[in-house]
């Protein structure tokens, strides 16, 4: 096994950003470029047993700069993020290879920009140290803001927002990198893991929070989540399947290293916000579990399924950092384990969205319905995801949800439990609108003749939504390299086996719970079907209204205003403050631009140096 | 060796001097003697480079020793801008355009030998001269588009500077009346002990709002706007690029060697930061592009300043990366700019009709933000360093947001560019070709260099160390005549 | 009465304020007058009184002027005998060379208010002014 | 209202001005450069006019920086104003028989008188730039005499040309000779006559006809503009 791993996948992802470049527009190409990703996927997946032992996959990528030597070398954390990236990118890829890149005019782009995202992920996930960290995690913002203003309109304006939170996040971190240089002299990991507590208590907690503010950015935890939706909504349906399943989770992996392996849980556990109000740690898990709720419960109220499915993307992010940062070994491969369900699953819901919208032509939820017996797959893929994005078994999510669950009883965090379980019940009424909105109920008269999107659209659902379920069955598929993340991070490791995990007290056996609901399925189907089959088939508009006949262009369900009572009560809780901040900041930046500008536009400005020359000499004699 | 650099003030004047003459036999190749001239200076100085290595010399004008004659003084900072500014001014010769009248290329040899000249003296008043001298032939550069508001522009620009010249001479009279010396050397040894009050602190304040005036300093940098947007392009390039950066050089030399006193530090950093956040703002407000740089032309020089006032070793090196860096890239971005001088809405789909102009644009910009792992991340990281081993955390932070701004109004300018509609016919803006090739000269020098980050970044320690030692820079000057008659003060 | 006497009647106090009335004027001149050939002239007076300033700083009480007269007699020791009790000729030299700028920069400032007058048929600097970003705003919008 | 508040301001800054300013007590200035000058200056040059000695020879290329200073002014003046080689004679009167044929007598003295400033600059107080200005105050009151008679813009600007290169060969020349730009050389003479000081009194000459012909050209274009 060459030490230089690494090199083979970045020499392919320039191949990739090449052959994106310069021949995205051929109709073939979409297809090449699905295989190199498949490639690149590969040739990580080969050496995936020398992650998990714990050593590294170096490239020959290295400079030195400030005496400090920069260098890329994926870890198996990286490792990890880098399966799910390549997961997503090949199969959104595909998904646009076949039909749908006809109708997508700058083809090009998208290929280009995808493959400059993944490129610049892997640059990030193999960043081993903080300068190299910043480095990547720039270019990711960079080209994220590409692929995000992709669509031109309403994209580039959630694109424009997008990059203003980005740079902001960047300066956090920027600061916060700068501040650890001081004290330490380094922007290495371990270096400045050993030298951490040289910096006074108050510099560690602006370091943490600017960290947190930085990288929380990225995956829109509270108080900056307003970028995200629009942003993931407004873009083609494979830049929306993969830049939902693992970009803003750049976030989440730059947070994971930093945080577990850098500053230590055990540091964050000590620290306190002024005044000893709350810990640190407390801190930092209610603003997962408020990410969790009020994205959530924003998502229930949303009409368009992208936007739906963007918002829950938020709240999921919410619970992945309440799992990692719950300090517990359950806890962590949960939040961890979440990840690779939520792309699986919102990649597989975001393929089904667009794939209805695109024969439709509308992700309206109030403008669709009926539409499972014209569009089966579809519907299958979407009835998979929404079981995962609840966390229902037999899927992925129910696994990993469960394992966060577990971890905040496990750590006497009740009330958490409590908002995580608010933040599920959100979850669960408002996929269940998505899918009664889109599939179920009346056909609308104009969607009477579609069919079902392609193969080359469907396969990828298809993949995604077996994925969901077979590492829903096997979670130790999974689990092995979270183990293996934990150990070498230094942190407690969850003892797991194919099926699930042991726990003190009790033991998740998926393989058991899965087998044991498909039985009891069958049984019914058995048992339903023995009985006699007592089913008739009727036509969707073989109805009746108390009696009155009702013509086929009339509508008798409505899918539109759901949940009325719930949003009355929730209604009130939806006082836009964050809205409201972020336009006042706008305009006092508007303000402040108008009188710096009317400074200088100025008749007489000598006046100023006069001015300059008495205030200092007076300065000079009052000194 | 060191000696001949004494050519490089003296032949642009030769030049300069004789071009009208030479005009009138050879016509349209005197615009070519020039650039064969500035040829010949960075053979000089490429010759000179390394035959000074490390250690500072200095040349005696007319052979007198140091505190008596004028002398100038070679280290690798000075030879360093000398070049920069050699190449810059290459590449903005005017010798492309067709019918440059004679008298443009003489002005702009007299403004090269000003800009030689202040970089390489170590002499007060001769640095006053000299940058009298650049400033007079960039006032007749400024007015050189002929219309109306150019000369209003040159007129204001004239006033502000030439009030900001005249204070300045009441420092340097200030300084002589209380020490007898203008040259720095001596200066040094005198002024940071015994002119540590209230005449010592004036001169300085009066010294630095002078020479801050074209360091595009907080409240003397009115005239920024108006004259960029008014003046021809390559003077804008060259003021915004060059003149403005040797300015800070001056300052820089001041507070290090005459004025090491942390009020005046203070008193630097207090505007800087404040020109870096108006700057940032009134950029942000523009309309136009040009107008748009002139204000971030502000800003960035603020960045500088504040960079010096840290006046480390590390603050130095940072100033240092940050006019280097700033010095080679707003020359080639208002180049591109001024193809495109109309309000900024009516630049929408600009990459569609001029992509590579656009795209370079953009390289620029990104670098201008300090978006790694471009040049200008690095020149920004180092000045951020240097501020927190100050623990001017304040500072830190206001820095860090105008940068935010900053990235509000650039990238606006980016998704206008990249818009997908189309101009419209008659206001069609193609700029390509010959138009081209300074802007990727200049952005070519700024990537290459990227390659060779570390070994730039070492050279630069160096430099920053050899120019924050004093004593280095007295005992070059003043030889074995120690002490000169301190005892009188 | 002796205090003031004492300071009336010493040079150096008029030196001052004849140099710092001649600034001041010229600063009056420069900044708060909206006239550019006032302003011009303002220059001028400003750079007159530092003038004075800096040339007052080679004065030598008891010294003779920096040359040497008695040509006849090139013993050295006598030359420097002599030199010994000279002003300090730097400070004229300076003088000399700010003089020259000061001329040159006032004679380029004419010369644009001359072409300026002859443009816009005004001197009053604020409606300059205004001129300009005018300008400035019709080539914005009119280039095509 | 704006009236007072500008004249309590001025009064404010000459205050202040005066407060920094006092302490700068008459001939009492520590001098240390000037003793050391005025006690090398005559063996070093050999120019009994100290103040020459420091224009030209210790702060000589402050004296080539102003120069060039003049040169750049005269030659931005002359883009701004645009060229005025055309003969413009018809436009404005003469002054009159009495000034015209008065300035016609004065100009070949004024033109003794500036010679001799120039070439006794090293010896008496004077030089090339007083001398410069009464040269082109020769010319110049020809042209406010009568008006036809122009400076020639041809002549100026070759003689211009000529003389400072001449200023900038002399310090090339020792700098080729000594290989330091600017330094005296040629043989100092006898202290106090006319042929002494080396080659002071050449730059000296030089640096007049420049002046000379710059100061002609800035008034002339100043001049003609206006008629």
């Amino acid at each position: 096994m060459s030490v230089l791993d690494l090199d083979h996948v970045f020499f392919l992802l320039i191949v990739n950003i090449g052959i994106a470049v310069l021949w995205g527009n051929r109709p073939f190409v979409g297809k090449i470029l699905t295989l190199l990703y498949i490639l690149e996927g590969l040739s990580i997946l080969t050496s995936y047993h020398v992650l998990l032992s714990g050593a590294v996959l170096s490239s020959s990528l290295t400079f030195t700069v400030m005496q400090q030597t920069v260098q890329w070398q994926l870890g198996v954390s990286g490792g990890f993020f880098a399966l799910i990236t390549f997961m997503a990118a090949g199969l959104a890829t595909w998904f646009s290879s076949g039909v749908w890149a006809r109708s997508y005019a700058p083809i090009r782009l998208l290929h280009s920009y995808m493959a400059l995202n993944v490129a610049a992920m892997l640059l990030l996930l193999a960043s081993n140290d903080f300068l190299g960290l910043f480095i990547a995690w720039e270019l990711v913002s960079l080209v994220s803001f590409l692929i995000i203003a992709i669509n031109g309109g309403r994209s580039a304006k959630a694109a424009y927002s997008y990059i203003l939170y980005a740079f902001l996040g960047a300066m956090a971190i920027l600061l916060a990198l700068i501040i650890i240089w001081n004290a330490t002299n380094s922007f290495s990991y371990v270096e400045v893991r050993h030298h951490w507590s040289t910096m006074s208590v108050n510099r560690q907690l602006i370091v943490v929070l600017l960290l947190i503010t930085g990288f929380g950015i990225k995956m829109a935890i509270l108080p900056f989540h307003r970028w995200q939706a629009p942003a993931y909504a407004y873009v083609p349906a494979p830049v929306a399947a993969f830049l939902g399943a693992i970009s803003s989770r750049m976030g989440l992996f730059a947070l994971f290293i930093v945080l577990l392996q850098v500053v230590g849980i055990d540091v964050i556990q000590t620290l306190w916000l002024p005044f000893e109000i709350i810990n640190m740690q407390t801190f930092l898990l209610w603003l997962a579990a408020l990410t969790l709720i009020i994205p959530t419960f924003i998502a229930l109220r949303q009409t368009d399924a992208r936007l739906l499915l963007a918002w829950h993307g938020i709240g999921q992010g919410g619970f992945m950092l309440l799992g990692i940062l719950s300090a517990n070994a359950l806890g962590t491969a949960g939040g961890i384990m979440h990840v690779f369900n939520h792309a699986s699953y919102q990649a597989a819901l975001f393929f089904a969205v667009f794939s209805v919208s695109y024969r439709t032509g509308t992700a309206d939820l109030d403008r669709l319905g009926g539409l499972v017996t014209r569009m089966p797959i579809s519907f299958t893929v979407m009835l998979v995801g929404i079981i995962g994005l609840a966390g229902l078994p037999p899927m992925n999510g129910f696994v990993s949800k469960w394992l966060i669950y577990k971890a905040l009883l496990d750590e006497g965090m009740p009330l958490l439990f409590l908002a995580a379980v608010i933040g599920t019940l959100g979850t669960i009424l408002s996929v269940y609108k998505l899918i009664h909105n889109t599939f179920l109920g009346q056909l609308r008269l104009e969607h009477e003749n579609i069919k079902e999107v392609p193969w080359s659209m469907s396969i990828p659902m298809m993949i995604l939504a077996s994925i969901v379920f077979i590492t829903g069955y096997f979670p130790g598929l999974l689990l092995e390299s979270i183990a293996a993340m934990q150990s070498t991070l230094g942190i407690s490791v969850v003892d797991y086996h194919l099926g699930g995990v042991n726990t003190g007290k009790g033991n998740l056996n998926m393989i058991v719970v899965v087998s044991t609901m498909l039985m009891a399925i069958g049984m019914g189907a058995l048992i339903f079907f023995v009985l006699g089959n007592p089913r008739k088939q009727v036509t969707q508009w073989d109805n009746y209204a108390g009696g009155h006949f009702l013509t086929s262009d009339m509508r008798y369900q409505y899918s539109h205003n759901f949940y009325p009572g719930l949003m009355r009560v929730i209604s009130p809780l939806y006082r836009n403050t964050i809205f409201w901040l972020e336009s006042a900041i706008v305009s006092t930046v508007q303000f402040m631009a108008h009188i710096s500008y009317a400074l200088f536009m100025q008749a007489n400005y000598l006046l100023y140096l006069i001015l300059l020359v008495v205030i200092s000499l007076l300065w000079v004699l009052a000194v | 060796m060191q000696d001949s650099l004494i050519l490089l003030v003296v032949l642009p004047l030769l030049l300069a001097f004789l071009l009208p003459v030479i005009a009138r036999y050879l016509g349209n190749l005197s615009g070519l003697t020039g650039s064969l001239l500035l040829l010949f200076n960075i053979l000089l100085l490429a010759n000179a480079w390394n035959s000074v290595g490390y250690s500072p010399k200095v040349i005696l004008l007319g052979g007198f020793a140091a505190p008596l004659g004028i002398v100038f003084y070679i280290d690798k900072l000075n030879m360093l801008f000398a070049i920069l500014t050699t190449i810059i001014a290459l590449l903005l010769w005017p010798c492309r355009t067709h019918n440059t009248d004679v008298r443009e290329y003489v002005l702009w040899l007299l403004l090269l030998a000003g800009c030689y000249g202040v970089i390489l003296s170590g002499d007060l008043f001769n640095i006053y001269v000299f940058y009298e001298l650049l400033a007079v032939a960039s006032y007749g550069l400024v007015t050189l588009p002929a219309t109306g508001a150019s000369y209003i522009a040159g007129f204001r620009y004239l006033m502000i500077s030439a009030l900001g010249s005249a204070f300045a001479l009441l420092g340097i009279a200030l300084i002589y009346s209380f020490t007898g010396s203008v040259n720095i050397a001596h200066l040094a040894q005198i002024i940071p002990d015994h002119l540590h009050h209230i005449w010592g602190y004036s001169a300085a304040l009066l010294l630095i709002i002078g020479f801050g005036v074209k360091a595009e300093l907080f409240p003397v940098n009115f005239w920024v706007a108006e004259v960029y947007s008014h003046a021809d392009k390559r003077v804008t390039a060259l003021l915004a690029g060059v003149v403005s950066k040797i300015a800070v050089l001056i300052i820089l030399r001041f507070i290090i060697l005459l004025f090491p006193w942390q009020d005046i530090f203070n008193f630097l950093l207090l505007l800087g930061i404040i020109g870096v956040i108006v700057g940032e703002f009134a950029a942000f407000y523009a309309q136009d592009l040009l107008r748009l740089l002139a204000f971030s032309s502000i800003a960035q020089s603020g960045l500088v300043i504040i960079a010096f006032a840290c006046a480390t070793e590390a603050g130095i090196m940072a100033g240092i990366a940050l006019a280097i860096h700033h010095l080679l890239l707003k020359p080639a971005l208002f180049l591109l700019a001024s193809h495109c001088d109309r309000s900024i809405n009516d630049l929408a789909g600009l990459a569609k009709s001029s992509p590579w102009a656009s795209a370079l644009f953009v390289i620029l910009a990104l670098s201008l933000l300090g978006v790694p792992p471009l040049p200008g991340f690095w020149a920004k990281l180092l000045l951020l360093q240097s501020l927190m081993a100050e623990q001017y955390l304040l500072l830190l932070v206001l820095v860090l947001l105008a940068t935010i701004v900053e990235a509000a109004y650039l990238f606006r300018l980016f998704m206008l560019f990249y818009q997908r509609q189309e101009m419209p016919e008659q206001k069609r803006i193609t700029i390509q070709g010959q138009e081209l090739y300074p802007v990727i000269t200049l952005s070519g020098i700024l990537l290459l260099g990227l390659f060779f980050l570390p070994l730039f970044m070492d050279s630069l320690r160096e430099i920053a160390m050899q120019t924050s030692n004093i004593e280095a820079y007295i005992n070059t000057v003043l030889g074995k005549v120690q002490h000169i008659g301190e005892g009188n003060i | 009465m002796m205090i003031w006497d004492d300071i009336f009647l010493e040079v150096d106090f008029w030196i001052n304020i004849v140099s710092i009335a001649l600034i001041v004027i010229g600063i009056y001149g420069i900044v708060f007058s909206q006239h550019l050939l006032r302003m011009v002239f303002g220059l001028g007076l400003l750079e007159a009184g530092v003038n004075i300033l800096l040339v007052k700083a080679g004065y030598q009480k008891e010294a003779i002027a920096p040359i040497v007269t008695q040509a006849s007699d090139t013993m050295m020791s006598n030359i420097l005998a002599a030199t010994a009790q000279m002003v300090d000729p730097v400070p004229q030299a300076m003088v000399l060379t700010a003089i020259v700028i000061a001329a040159g920069v006032q004679a380029l400032a004419l010369s644009l208010v001359i072409r300026i007058y002859k443009k816009y048929g005004t001197l009053d600097s604020h409606v300059l002014f205004l001129a300009m970003e005018r300008d400035r705003h019709l080539s914005l919008n009119q280039k095509d | 209202m704006q009236r007072w508040t500008t004249i309590l301001f001025l009064t404010g800054l000459s205050i202040v001005l005066f407060a920094i300013i006092t302490p700068l007590v008459l001939g009492q200035s520590p001098m240390l450069v000037g003793k050391l000058i005025n006690a090398s200056a005559v063996n070093d040059t050999g120019a009994a006019n100290l103040v020459t000695a420091v224009v030209l020879a210790y702060r000589g290329l402050d004296t080539l920086g102003e120069l060039a200073i003049l040169f750049t002014a005269a030659t931005a003046i002359g883009i701004i104003l645009g060229t005025t080689d055309k003969t413009q004679t018809t436009s404005s009167p003469t002054a009159g028989f009495i000034v015209a044929t008065a300035a016609k007598v004065l100009f070949p003295l004024l033109l003794v008188f500036a010679l001799y400033i120039i070439l006794h600059g090293h010896l008496t107080p004077g030089g090339g730039f007083q001398g410069g200005a009464v040269l082109a105050a020769a010319f110049f009151l020809l042209t406010l005499a009568d008006s036809g008679n122009n400076i020639k813009h041809k002549v100026t600007q070759v003689i211009e040309a000529l003389a400072g290169t001449a200023f900038i060969v002399l310090g090339l020349v020792s700098f080729a000779l000594q290989g330091v730009f600017l330094q005296p050389w040629l043989d100092k003479g006898e202290l106090g006559s006319l042929f002494s000081a080396g080659s002071l009194p050449l730059l000296y000459l030089a640096l007049g006809l420049k002046v000379g012909a710059e100061l002609a050209n800035l008034l002339s274009s100043l001049a003609n503009v206006e008629k």
